[in-house]
């Protein structure tokens, strides 16, 4: 179980980080979930152009209640708005964008990184799941920078950073940086490279709570 | 006169055979023909063989086709999202088949059966149990996977505007798959939100010029998917 | 040379057989120069959808002198016009239209066309010759009826219809029917198959000025 | 702030590199960026591999590109045309390189090398001269050849109306090969007749989607390139 009197970054902060580590006019990519709330922290000197694989670059916020049109959603299904300057396209010119390495930066959620940047997020490969893998495949091979934000370990403790991945792949050694409740850690071509602690966290209690070797800058 | 106009969803769907592979334009409901697609649930062909990005939703549009007994196979990327429960009961009954795609594969899959092009190779899903038994290569130091083209008997498919040489535009995200499917299928059948006179659509703004479009058929005030599933409607009625 | 006494049809003539032959909403593609004849000739209860590869599809006829537009061109660079309903796209969706199957005749010219339906209207193969394809092998690669219409020899009274081409290939096996002054030549699986002679033309005069076996329905 | 407008022709193609690979929009002089390529002549830039579809005609815009020596080779579908003489010239000497591609394989390659696709396979070719050397291979009785993508370091495109986010629509035929070339570049350099404020171009008819643009240049009149070619001029002036 989680120690409950370690802090960590919230859910929010974890956010935060990402977000000040994307470039000003970056074409972003987020997955559904906590990836997300990065929207909420770009630097107001900033401006990132956000893609969503179902047909629209430009994606602004969700629409006022009552303003949803079901024909203006993103990935997740939601309704969406396009910012002025905004393009729709069709599936294939989508991941154009996205096979062709167009976009900048996609952050994704994690079932496991492996300490090599194998990324598995579609599929406990549990004999009576539904199979679903969505775009996820086709953003981990083409986006230029991976970024994977989700919390340290499971809710029961397990690992999500591991040594191998147990689950089946979404892509081999794609994964640039993981954004934790507990740690930023880089994936280098020599393994995992801790880039910064979160708040009362030591590199000693992250390396517990790691399933491959963590090594200092 | 070329006139690719038919007067109802009914007489649109004539044709469609047992065995049929039908594509299906709609990422969750936005861009589904869900009357096009009730149509052929009225008309009856079976064991077919459907690609379309999801399975559709609670029990109307192509939730209702699965249903109802009509697909032998979906070959679709995201097979459960919510409110999704019919192809999830059947597939873990053994009743129905999954090709599972990555997205942008089944985009590229479908591009490539409407332009000829029999197979590509993709970077997609390396290394990843989707690529098992797929042929792969090395170009330029990377390994990519190998895949072939998908083509269709019939698509069916949901848009904004139509004209009689079946020249057609989308409405924002509800573009998705159509543009794709209507090149990819021997007859592409159209129901369109509006029917207008040639030249109303700007030659410069055309999304999938007629040549791809055997039929449209003009129904104004389309379903609304979510909200039948939310009325916990099911077809037929 | 050629005799002048037999009379054959004129280029109008065979370029009149040609749009007879087009069904009511074909989808045609007419080569530069002869082919482009076809478009004048297309029966008053039929309508023909003419496909330009550089980009439109609807090209109507050449624009009134002082109306012309170096933007709105054809493949063989001229001025035309676009009909109400017509449409512009790029060139991979042009090619897309034409190597899927989706373009049902193109009218070519040839420099030679083989007993098996082999095209070469593409280059001589001098060494000086500055070769140049353009669209053609993609045209007899994905239309789905390739008629060839040309004098039946050459100036010089070459064979054109020849048992095996000798110029470089633009296409194998692409060739359906060959419209000359002389004849309408069906090319089948079994051979060259003389659908029709043109005014005053016997048989055996036809096969004296072709290169290869002809047959008789 | 995005702002990817730059001030001049000249700026938009500073730090194109001697020996890069460049794409040059156009079918014939339709869509041909013929200020961009006269700043590039005036650049310097040599030892270039040129994608194109054509030559270039009379002696200026293409054709002064190549008669000014700076090109090392040509990829295309058909170099000689109407008042194309500079190539035809060069290319007899022995001066210059020539890859003569089909107008729809050339175009298919440019689109995967946007795309992500390495390669692919094509039924146009086979059998011919322009498949020599290539591997071959059957799909459902039908051969085809194996095409690869081309990518390049940088597009010169042209286009009718853009943005500061790099959205750009086109004119007529003047589209040809531009919406590809900007996915295939590096660098995506484009002249429009007019920019103008994001949202000005419609979301729906958007041709080329900002992201696969990186420079913009407003040239409100630019040259016609027959009328130059009828009036006998040379570039430089």
């Amino acid at each position: 179980m989680v120690d409950k009197s370690i802090k960590g970054w919230s859910r929010n902060e974890m956010a935060q980080k990402v977000a000040l580590d994307i470039q000003d006019g970056a074409y972003v990519n987020l997955g559904i979930g906590m990836p997300e709330l990065v929207a909420d922290f770009v630097p107001e000197d900033r401006e990132f152009i956000y893609h969503t694989e179902n047909g629209l670059l430009g994606m602004g916020p969700a629409p006022k209640e009552g303003e949803e049109d079901p024909e203006l959603i993103n990935a997740g299904k939601k309704p969406v708005t396009a910012i002025a300057g905004a393009s729709f396209f069709h599936h294939a010119d989508s991941f154009t964008m996205i096979r062709g390495k167009h976009i900048d930066v996609c952050v994704l959620g994690a079932m496991q990184v492996a300490e090599n940047g194998d990324l598995a997020n579609w599929s406990t490969g549990e004999p009576h799941a539904i199979p679903a893998v969505g775009g996820a495949m086709d953003l981990v091979a083409g986006v230029k920078t991976i970024y994977v934000i989700t919390q340290h370990t499971t809710k029961e403790g397990e690992f999500k950073i591991v040594k191998e991945c147990t689950y089946p792949l979404t892509g081999q050694k794609v994964v640039d940086r993981i954004y934790t409740d507990l740690a930023v850690i880089d994936v280098k071509e020599e393994g995992l490279f801790v880039k910064e602690l979160g708040p009362g966290i030591t590199f000693e209690y992250l390396q517990e709570k790691t399933g491959a070797k963590l090594n200092q800058y | 006169m070329i006139n690719k106009i038919y007067r109802s969803a009914a007489e649109a769907v004539e044709g469609i055979f047992d065995g049929a592979t039908i594509m299906i334009s709609g990422f969750g409901e936005a861009g589904s023909p869900i009357e096009l697609i009730h149509a052929l649930i009225d008309q009856g062909a079976k064991d077919l063989t459907i690609v379309s990005n999801n399975t559709g939703s609670g029990h109307v549009g192509l939730a209702a086709l699965i249903e109802n007994k009509r697909v032998r196979k979906m070959i679709c990327s995201f097979p459960r999202t919510a409110n999704s429960t019919v192809f999830p009961e059947l597939y873990r009954k053994g009743e129905i088949e999954l090709e599972l795609v990555p997205q942008g594969t089944l985009a590229e899959r479908i591009r490539s059966g409407g332009a000829g092009i029999p197979a590509f190779y993709t970077p997609t899903s390396y290394g990843t149990p989707l690529a098992e038994g797929k042929e792969t290569r090395e170009f330029n130091g990377t390994m990519y996977v190998m895949e072939h083209a998908i083509r269709a008997d019939f698509s069916l498919v949901k848009c904004k505007s139509a004209d009689r040489y079946g020249n057609l535009i989308y409405n924002k995200t509800a573009r998705n798959f159509g543009p794709i499917m209507c090149t990819a299928a021997e007859t592409a059948i159209v129901q369109a939100k509006e029917i207008v006179e040639p030249g109303e659509i700007d030659p410069e703004i055309v999304v999938t010029p007629g040549i791809f479009v055997k039929r449209v058929v003009e129904i104004s005030n389309p379903l609304e998917e979510s909200q039948l599933v939310k009325e916990g409607r099911s077809y037929p009625w």
